[in-house]
């Protein structure tokens, strides 16, 4: 195994993703949380450039960092935070014990999953990114499934409306 | 590797740090001009100075944080919101020339739009670290705004990207400079990126999350030296990005017009560039604000449809046989 | 759309006319002569009959006097004469009741000091402000019962 | 819709659109105002008490400083009380010198308010427009009795100062010059549409709530009620001019913009006639005692300030020094109708709102 760029910046985006991820649990304060969260899905883009993905890493970029974590930052704003109002309750020995085995249990499950996977190891000539590519294959051999995934959004937002107005009828 | 990847990112800083410095100048000047005043006159000749002695003010300035901020969000904001705005600069391109590119990514469109929402990111964490009332009013009001503004900022060049058929700006640009200018056929893309980017730089008339009249500062209020200097700068980079990209993206970047290319093409891009960027003082200048509710319903009901209506209309100029000729 | 176009091509016009900014701790503004300035107070003409400091809305003025060193002559003469400018809003009423013109304004409107106590002048330095006095000051006095 | 936290925003005594010392304890939830407190009183001197121990020459100066924006209104109200009770006549050329000092005042004072108004919806340039314009009226009144915004210029029985050789033709070019630049103004302003969003139907005030917090000036007029003291009660030569009164409809901040506008031009249209009909000779001064003894007495006058009725209620007990002298002051009454407009806008409103009513916070607090 030879050291190269490509090696040291997937150990630093790996290392930025998993930080992220244990910041976001142990943090006090919910503003740093969100944060940490922005930080571990900004290294998971990119992950994605290693990958040769950039289109999927901006997206990424775009919909993750930029919108959702904005949104849920923008979320906390408007509410009131009180960061030692309450101390955390001090930790119960069986749910400690619960958790850690329900974590393992996830953990193995996936390497198991990505181990029975039959990927592709050895070179296959993968053609240069192309976005045309990328919607020819959506806007044509998808066009079904992409559709009805749009039509599901498109529901959903309808539905957050109606949920908000109801509420605001109250 | 060359070593010039790592020197020219260095003097493009250099650059867009002069260019700051004397956008505040001639913004100053022209706003000034325009109401009947001479503008800074009294550091150096002809107040040539003036912005850098008020930077020079800024960075030796003392370094206030109110006791009750939040200390890391408010020492990082100012970084968040800078880092991004610097780094859309690395696949822009100026002219053809390869010394003048830096990153000729394929979806060097997509990768700029992305990066600069992250900035949003800057703003509501140091408007909301502050722990000012003023802050986080200004914060969330730029928020809601930036997040607004990037739908039909994005839509609005969709159009583009379908006539060119490309995420990369430099190709964009060659399939202008081989047919039309993008301001032509697609105008009413042209009409909504023009505005939608002058929402998302926070500029009169939308410049609600600073408007000083009703929010004293907005997110920077609490802000003092060289971290107030780091929302400035990441300001007037944007405008910098943004001129950048319009000319780009609509006035055919390099491309000389009337066959006058005797002019070099990086004279023609930073003239273009100029004329974006005095529209940005002139409209300042001139215009009231808007309120924040006009804000959001000119932004869903104004422009998102005019968007929608415009990538329609492309689609069919493209894929109408008989129209696509004069597309 | 037709209103913004318009205010922009006011605006634009606007850039080219001439400016109308005075060049100001370069070239001192000059005043019109009724300007009411700092006082000029000559110790000469002072009859000593208090109108100046009884009229003052501020009681900003504060003088003494004492007897005429000429035993022959009747009268006082001038011992001191104080005009406190934290507190004189140069309202001019002391030059308009004023019978010898003893205290005239000038056009001086410089008073910024280091200090409060700068502000506290006395005779000799109102005595030695003596440029630009108003000219104005004769015919300007009310006509009490008409011309 | 998302519950959020109410919070307690105090705007001002500091605050780049306070208009003075105004201070404002909002309640907001999001941007939206729930409930408001004006708290007044940070620029509070006293006049009123002061003016008891001081003669009535001396409290002309004091007047200056009330509303600082019209200087020459409050010198008016407080010598044309005193003359009303003293029985004085003033000599035809001092009322002439006094309406045009006065309209002028007004001109001077609507032209701040106008670019103070604009500032606070966010257009920068107007601003600075409206202070080339209010510097021309003010090096006028400097060349007249100089000073630029305290004038002391009125005293009782007339007016201290004769009109400079020349300086009539000067008004009286100013006033052609600021009748044409107010279509500049139009052009500017009144057509942006960003500017026509920001001030159609907001801040409405109904007919029955102008009556009932007693406004005056354009506040009332903006609501179609033709009130204004120069037409309803004539004090000084105002009769002998030819005047409208401009009129709202649906008192919104654009009514009270256009009123206020086409009050400037009436304002110039009066500096005109009074130049055309100003007397050739005569004294500036009227018969007055060395010691002005105001008889045993009550008087109150009202006239129409810039921003509504200025009053002035005296009442002497045959001293040189009144013994006690009472302001109307228009800002203040104009300012309570403030918490009513408010509450339930947005904080951009509020800063419109409270522009368009126009408050001199050294009139507001006395």
């Amino acid at each position: 195994m030879n050291i190269d760029g490509e090696l040291i910046a997937f150990f630093v985006f790996s290392l930025l993703a998993i930080g992220g991820a244990v910041f976001m649990i142990n943090l006090t304060r919910v503003m740093h949380m969100a944060l940490a969260l922005a930080f571990a899905l900004l290294s998971l883009a990119g992950i994605y450039i290693l990958l040769e993905a950039p289109f999927l890493a901006v997206m990424h970029i775009m919909i993750y960092t930029g919108a959702v974590s904005v949104i849920m930052i923008f979320g906390i704003m408007l509410t009131k935070h009180k960061v030692d109002a309450h101390e955390l309750e001090p930790p119960r020995f069986g749910f400690n014990l619960l958790s850690l085995l329900g974590t393992g249990l996830l953990f193995a499950i996936i390497m198991w999953v990505i181990y029975q996977f039959p990927f592709v190891t050895t070179g296959v000539e993968s053609p240069a990114f192309k976005v045309q590519d990328l919607g020819a294959e959506l806007f044509k051999q998808y066009m079904i499934p992409f559709e009805i995934a749009s039509i599901l959004l498109l529901a959903a937002l309808i539905g957050a409306i109606v949920l908000a107005r109801r509420e605001e009828n109250e | 590797m060359d070593w010039y990847i790592f020197v020219y990112p260095v003097i493009l800083l250099a650059i867009v740090l002069v260019f700051v410095m004397y956008a505040i100048y001639f913004e100053r000047k022209v706003i000034g001009w325009i109401q009947l005043r001479k503008g800074p006159t009294e550091t150096g000749p002809k107040g040539l100075f003036q912005s850098a002695a008020d930077v020079f003010k800024l960075l030796i300035k003392e370094d206030i944080i109110p006791s009750k901020a939040d200390r890391p969000l408010f020492k990082l904001a100012p970084i968040l919101a800078y880092v991004p705005a610097f780094s859309v600069l690395a696949v822009i391109p100026f002219t053809d020339a390869p010394y003048l590119k830096f990153s000729n990514v394929a979806v060097g469109l997509m990768y700029y739009l992305a990066l600069s929402s992250i900035t949003v990111m800057g703003v509501l964490l140091g408007g909301w670290a502050s722990n000012n009332k003023y802050s986080l009013l200004g914060g969330m009001r730029a928020g809601a705004q930036m997040i607004s503004y990037e739908i039909p900022l994005v839509l609005s060049v969709v159009g583009v990207v379908m006539s060119a058929g490309s995420l990369n700006l430099t190709e964009i640009v060659e399939t202008q400079i081989a047919g039309a200018w993008n301001v032509f056929p697609q105008f009413l893309g042209f009409v909504v990126f023009i505005i939608a980017a002058i929402a998302e730089l926070n500029r009169t008339p939308f410049d609600l999350p600073e408007a000083e009249s009703e929010l004293v500062a907005g997110y920077h209020t609490e802000y003092t030296g060289f971290r107030f200097a780091f929302f400035m700068l990441a300001e007037y980079t944007y405008v910098f990005a943004m001129a950048s990209l319009i000319t780009i993206l609509f006035f055919g970047g390099w491309d000389a017009p009337f066959g006058l290319t005797f002019i070099p093409p990086l004279v023609w891009f930073i003239l273009k560039f100029c004329c974006f960027v005095f529209l940005l003082f002139w409209l300042r200048a001139t215009f009231p604000r808007l309120r924040g509710d006009q804000l959001m319903e000119f932004a869903w009901k104004g422009l998102l449809p005019l968007a929608i209506i415009n990538i329609f209309v492309s689609a069919l100029l493209k894929e109408v046989p008989f129209l696509s000729q004069y597309f | 759309m037709l209103g913004l176009f318009k205010g922009m091509g006011i605006t634009l016009k606007n850039m080219t006319k001439p400016k109308v900014t005075l060049g100001y701790p370069h070239e001192p503004i000059k005043m019109p002569d009724r300007f009411r300035g700092i006082q000029h107070f000559d110790p000469e003409k002072c009859i000593v009959c208090n109108q100046c400091a009884r009229i003052c809305p501020t009681n900003c003025i504060s003088l003494t006097g004492k007897k005429h060193p000429d035993p022959n002559k009747r009268g006082k003469i001038i011992n001191t004469y104080d005009i406190n400018f934290e507190i004189c809003i140069l309202c001019d009423l002391c030059t308009e009741v004023c019978p010898t013109e003893a205290i005239i304004m000038t056009n001086r409107y410089e008073l910024a000091t280091y200090s409060r106590e700068a502000l506290l002048k006395d005779m000799k330095w109102l005595h030695a402000n003596d440029q630009m006095i108003r000219q104005d000051n004769i015919s300007s006095k009310p006509k009490r019962g008409g011309k | 819709m998302l519950r959020t936290e109410e919070m307690v925003l105090n705007l001002g005594p500091q605050h780049p659109s306070m208009h003075g010392v105004l201070r404002l304890v909002v309640k907001i939830d999001g941007e939206i105002i729930r409930e408001i407190e004006p708290v007044v009183g940070y620029l509070h001197r006293g006049t009123e008490k002061l003016a008891e121990d001081l003669n009535y020459t001396q409290i002309i100066p004091y007047t200056d400083r009330l509303d600082y924006l019209s200087s020459m209104t409050n010198n008016y109200v407080v010598c044309h009380a005193t003359e009303t009770l003293m029985g004085l006549e003033i000599p035809e050329k001092a009322e002439y010198l006094r309406v045009i000092v006065m309209e002028m005042n007004r001109v001077a004072s609507h032209l701040l308010w106008l670019g103070t108004f604009l500032l606070d919806v966010g257009a920068l340039t107007p601003f600075l427009y409206c202070f080339r314009d209010r510097e021309q009226i003010l090096s006028m009144f400097n060349e007249l009795c100089g000073a630029r915004l305290t004038y002391n210029y009125m005293r009782v029985g007339g007016v201290k100062w004769d009109a400079p050789a020349g300086w009539l033709d000067k008004v009286k070019n100013f006033a052609d010059y600021m009748i044409n630049e107010i279509q500049n103004y139009h052009e500017l302003i009144s057509g942006n549409e960003i500017f026509l969003q920001r001030t159609k139907g907001i801040g409405v005030i109904t007919k029955e709530m102008a009556l009932s917090y007693s406004l005056s000036g354009a506040n009332i007029r903006c609501t179609g009620i033709d009130w204004d003291l120069r037409k309803k009660q004539p004090y000084s030569v105002y009769d002998r001019f030819d005047f409208k009164v401009p009129l709202g409809k649906t008192g919104d901040l654009l009514d009270k913009y256009h009123c206020r506008m086409d009050e400037m031009v009436e304002a110039m249209k009066i500096v005109k006639q009074a130049v055309e009909g100003f007397p050739e000779g005569g004294a500036t001064m009227g018969k007055v005692p060395r010691v002005l003894r105001v008889p045993e007495g009550e008087v109150y006058v009202g006239v129409e300030s810039p921003r509504g009725e200025l009053g002035c209620h005296i009442v002497s007990k045959g001293k040189d020094k009144p013994w006690r002298i009472k302001f109307r002051r228009p800002s203040f009454y104009n300012l309570q109708v403030a918490k009513e407009l408010l509450v339930g806008q947005n904080i951009a409103n509020l800063v419109a709102i409270l522009g368009s009513i126009d408050i001199v916070l050294g009139e507001v607090d006395g």
